[in-house]
């Protein structure tokens, strides 16, 4: 772990990951109130991959998530109020209620949809780069997956073909080693995912998904070997979990992950090590975090009164847009 | 609710409560437990949840060869199930949500289906893919899909849709026991209805409907969680001195008419039940046969009740409508008998309308029906 | 057989014959002419061969940019055209057989039909996936399947299966300026049919069917080859007196029904012709929507002629008698106008009955029709 | 290229080449006559591999095929009446007529199946692979593919399985560099097809798929692993195709193989590698030659021979076995 980068802005960062814990804690804490009507995927513990990759992109770049994406729309600048409009299903929501927590877009940021078949989304961010590509425009296309969407074909039917067009996609594998409650090992031999990746020519970088500095450092540099024409590249960042799949709470008593401990958590928070950094090499006070999470707080607060205040959406609408003008 | 066609048990036959996903389940161990070569392979066989608890307990009892987790890779595992049918075993599969089967249909249909066919019966693919629709708590368009009719659509499967606990576990066992890949879909809603279930294993067939409440006025041809609406809506009709013939169909391939046929000769009126798309769907194959077979007896043109043809909405606002239910039913009947007089369709509306929220199941249902 | 709803091109309309073949490979040419962010895309589509000649020329004009090979990876390209679709381009994905567009039916059905839908608009997806659907020649059970009604039964797809090659040209204009995924669905014994087409572009549209013989006495419901097939019958039973009116769906979803209905209303009788299988297939869909909506017409009940229930074979010997042709349209027209003075049904069988060999396509249709 | 191998037999894997040759050119040679109607993607040129490989199968073992299995089902010792007749729609096919030549079968010879989706067959050949592991038999199965294969998502999920179960199946792909008209270069990115293999975790082989030293000897290595518990293997085998992809002649016409020359082709045929290491290590003479040639000439004359006298199958049976009892 680098603990100083020069390269790299920790506020904005340290911001872009709290804004993140914030709003799924404030999720998680309001979902037992029963008026988030649908599935929502946490992303807690892993905010440090959606903050770091995107801290190399700008806005026109896309990303494209999946159904733990929460973060991903966060961290490429989605508006955080028509996410938790949608996720209470108001007429507000950025997919206008239609999508819930699984489906998200904010084309404005630049962060192009996220659904919860797993891999559905990987071959769009291929077609999406290769329209780039072809445009000559010098934008990147993301996409987030987990480690149980490398078992899916479609991903190295996508890598395969990003290699071959030198498309400038970057596949971003969170590993947290968990596909619902079926660990790693159950599903994968031993031998590594990247490794995969690199055999099929992509550009590969590993790291520590936990670490802002890593994630960002690596991340930046696949985003620019992208960009400038590098073809395709592979970011795999081992991370970890923190709730259930899906649902807003731990669930250490179903017993399938027996090293999870509270202290397990903690020594992987993402948080707390850019809050050493900031603290030892930013100087940053006591005063400096509280007033941070003011912030933060204030923002989420307001997310969710804004879609307190915001209509339902009007029933008669429901079978709009099923076909585009 | 029980089949005439259960299997007659030698020995006296101990019939408890058990609801659908316990039904389910049971059958399931009963048959791992007599045969060695059913196996059951799927994301999450052999978790902490165990599929809605269908496969509690089995990873335990059977081991993790016989009860095995499977990496995220449908059609590639259905290639494997396949591999495995033909060599000795009897796989099921299973999909937590039939929208990912969508990812395994070239095996299905272009493997499974075809097989024994193509290669003049030298082979069989005795596979059953368990296969689970749902809808409610903001599932939305990727995880709410009722897709049987693309399955029903193809010669070579068989698909069937129990309703109740006691076909839930009959045919299961038949489906496992069956020399052909078996889509076995199971309504999410209807694991906590309850009904009389056998304890010794028992058969079910695989391709007939059921007639489950008789009635002279009117044909009701339903099946899967669409039935229980049914029987809602028939009770209270049935205040009002309509007689609603209810035939839980069972099976959507193949589709036995025959029942269908016999209650529109006494009713003269036909309204179909769906769980999915009317689009060419079981809706349609119903009403087709109908009208070729029953012409004569139709006294008016048949109707038919299925979800709106646009994808399904997440925001619960949008979905309480989606879903068609007994209200939609009476509403249907009344249309079709006509009959103001006898029908005070409002009355009969508000006597069925639920009150509960409508994006789960109805606790109102419990069973047994 | 010329639409009537074709658009009126302002300038003199030069008027060729040419075959259904030809005529898409007009569409393609014209519009990635006129549109650069139109591209194709394909196993094929670049190569020596060029998809039966449908894609001949394109990738020398336009280059392999926007002619581009692909690998074999259905599903992963579906989505990769997706990505396009919803970036600024219009691709034209092309499987040679709608067999392997299996694998893709994820993205197909999961992505392209509902990704406008979910995301209130916020994207469109204008694909066109070209599928070929053919017979004959010992194509067998993976390579000859019909499933049209798969992707009829999904809201949010549009599926088209022309029959001219005037409607192949304005079809395919229309699909590819469309802004929602659109299956072209193109019947290969179709390729070398001639008709007449004008050299502009013009455009049909995706939802009308098409009253392309008039007749009083019965109405026939079809589409893609089945319409030729019925108008070698349709001719051939008129010399007995019988005119039977045909009806060219062209689209199978949206269905356009009201054709149907209006001419059953004069004939009373419905004979529905589908190149695929019966059970939940298009052919069901338009027997339900006329038995709702036309039923007090009706004379007796309707009558469909399907391909039978099981996959294709591939000796010769045993597809002859699988696929129903003008023949058994004859038989079925016979059985409903059910007048054997008239119609002595053995004579006009013989006469519309093949002679050359039935796994190739029939040299005595060439058109125009 | 090794030119003596103790532990190949030389002799037979010659005989088993020519008959696959020469069945292949028979098919070749009538096919105009307009009787075999179903497609025949004749494998000339490739006899190497499914000899090579097939040389240390046992009948237990079983074999997948894909849409060019003529060789395959040869190889295996399926019976060649059979498969003629198949071709030729006659009831005593392999199929009854089913299939043609796309579906072949031979249970008793171990030949479990050929279908022409491509990739179709491969997970089929991992399921039966894990079911002799999970019967602790010690049989293996085998799946030949070609390239063009490679590029299915199924081949990845199937590998991927493999790899999990350690299940006893070997990959064959048999590296044409052609899928229909396209080359590999238009499919795929440079890297080498077996380097992703190996990063799988598979087991991985590579040599010149026209020559059977080399071909038996890796094969029968990867075999011996996977009889013993070593889990699944790859082998990638280069090659050259002859004919066009479908049908029954050279299409040097069209122009897509500009190195295409009767030279090149002789350059590479497996059999004439086979004749000279006859004629040099085993002391063959002409006689021994047209011996083997007449012996040969007469099984496939004798297989037409018993297909024209067989009978076509009977049209009301064309939907029997829809449905298993
Ligand atoms: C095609 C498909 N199969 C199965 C599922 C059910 N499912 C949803 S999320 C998930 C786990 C995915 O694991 P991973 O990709 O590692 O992501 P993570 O949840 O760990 O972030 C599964 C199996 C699905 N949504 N889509
Ligand atoms: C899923 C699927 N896609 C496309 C095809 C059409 N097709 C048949 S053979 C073939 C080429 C396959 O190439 P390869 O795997 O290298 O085998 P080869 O023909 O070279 O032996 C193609 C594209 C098919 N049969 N199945
Ligand atoms: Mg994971
Ligand atoms: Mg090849």
């Amino acid at each position: 772990m680098k603990s100083v980068d020069s390269t790299i802005d920790l506020p904005a960062l340290y911001h872009s990951m709290l804004r993140i814990r914030r709003a799924e804690e404030a999720i998680a804490n309001r979902y037992h109130e029963q008026q988030m009507r649908c599935p929502v995927h946490l992303c807690i513990g892993e905010e440090a991959i959606a903050v770091g990759v995107c801290a190399s992109l700008t806005t026109p770049d896309v990303v494209y998530g999946n159904h733990r994406s929460h973060g991903h729309y966060m961290a490429k600048g989605g508006d955080l109020n028509a996410m938790i409009a949608e996720i209470y299903g108001k007429s507000t929501g950025c997919c206008g209620g239609r999508g819930g927590s699984m489906h998200l877009i904010d084309n404005t940021a630049g962060f192009a949809g996220a659904v919860p078949i797993v891999g559905g989304t990987v071959p769009l961010a291929v077609g999406a780069g290769w329209s780039f590509k072809l445009k000559e425009e010098e934008r990147v296309a993301v996409v987030f997956f987990g480690d149980g969407c490398f078992e899916e074909g479609v991903l190295h039917e996508a890598m395969n073909f990003a290699a071959l067009k030198k498309i400038p996609t970057i596949f971003v594998c969170e590993n947290n080693g968990m596909s619902v409650y079926t660990p790693l090992t159950d599903r994968q031999p031993v031998r590594s995912i990247s490794g995969i990746a690199r055999a099929h020519g992509l550009g590969v970088y590993t790291g520590d998904g936990n670490d802002i500095f890593e994630v960002a450092h690596l991340a930046g540099e696949a985003i620019a070997q992208a960009r400038s024409g590098g073809g395709p590249q592979f970011l795999e960042f081992k991370t970890y979990r923190w709730f259930g799949h899906v649902g807003h709470e731990f669930d250490d008593d179903l017993g399938y992950r027996p090293d999870e401990t509270p202290q397990f958590r903690e020594d992987r928070c993402p948080l707390k090590r850019a809050e050493a950094a900031l603290s030892q090499n930013y100087g940053w006070q006591d005063g400096d975090f509280s007033a941070i999470e003011q912030r933060v707080k204030e923002e989420v607060e307001a997310a969710f009164q804004f879609t307190f205040d915001s209509p339902e959406p009007n029933p008669n609408t429901s079978g709009d847009h099923t076909y585009a003008e | 609710m029980q089949s005439s066609t259960m299997d007659k048990a030698k020995t006296p036959t101990i019939i408890r409560e058990l609801n659908f996903g316990e039904a389910l389940q049971e059958a399931q161990l009963q048959t791992m437990e007599s045969d060695k070569s059913v196996m059951v392979i799927g994301e999450g066989v052999a978790d902490p949840k165990s599929i809605f608890r269908t496969t509690e307990g089995l990873v335990e009892r059977f081991g993790p060869d016989r009860v095995t987790e499977m990496p995220l890779a449908e059609n590639g595992m259905t290639g494997v199930c396949i591999g495995l049918s033909i060599n000795g075993f009897r796989p099921i599969l299973v999909h937590q949500r039939i929208d990912f089967a969508l990812l395994s249909l070239d095996q299905i249909i272009n493997n499974a289906a075809k097989l024994h066919y193509v290669f003049d019966g030298k082979v069989t693919v005795p596979l059953v893919v368990r296969m689970l629709i749902g809808r409610g708590w903001g599932q939305g368009p990727q995880h709410a899909q009722s897709l049987q009719s693309i399955f029903a659509h193809i010669p070579g499967l068989k698909v069937v849709m129990p309703t109740t606990p006691y076909d839930a576990k009959g045919m299961l066992n038949s489906a496992i026991k069956d020399n052909n890949p078996v889509m076995f879909i199971e309504h999410r809603w209807l694991y906590n209805l309850k009904g009389d279930v056998p304890k010794e294993p028992y058969l079910v067939p695989l391709d007939k409907a059921n007639v489950v409440r008789k009635g002279r006025d009117i044909t009701i041809a339903t099946y899967s969680h669409m039935t229980i609406e049914a029987i809602a809506a028939a009770k209270e009709l049935a205040k009002h001195g309509v007689e609603v013939e209810i035939i839980d169909m069972r099976c959507v391939r193949p589709i036995d008419i025959d029942p269908v046929l016999a209650s529109v000769k006494n009713s003269g009126l036909l309204l179909v039940l769906d769980t999915g798309w009317a689009s060419c769907g079981v809706s349609s194959e119903i009403m087709a046969r109908t009208a070729e077979s029953a012409f004569q007896h139709l006294k008016k043109p048949p109707k038919r009740i299925t979800l709106p043809d646009f994808p399904a909405p997440t925001a619960k606002s949008l979905t309480d409508d989606y879903y068609p239910d007994a209200e939609t039913i009476v509403q249907g009947v009344v249309s079709l008998v006509d009959d103001e007089q006898k029908l005070p369709s409002k009355k009969i509306c508000e006597a069925v309308r639920r009150t509960s929220l409508r994006d789960i199941p109805n606790p109102a249902y419990v069973g047994p029906f």
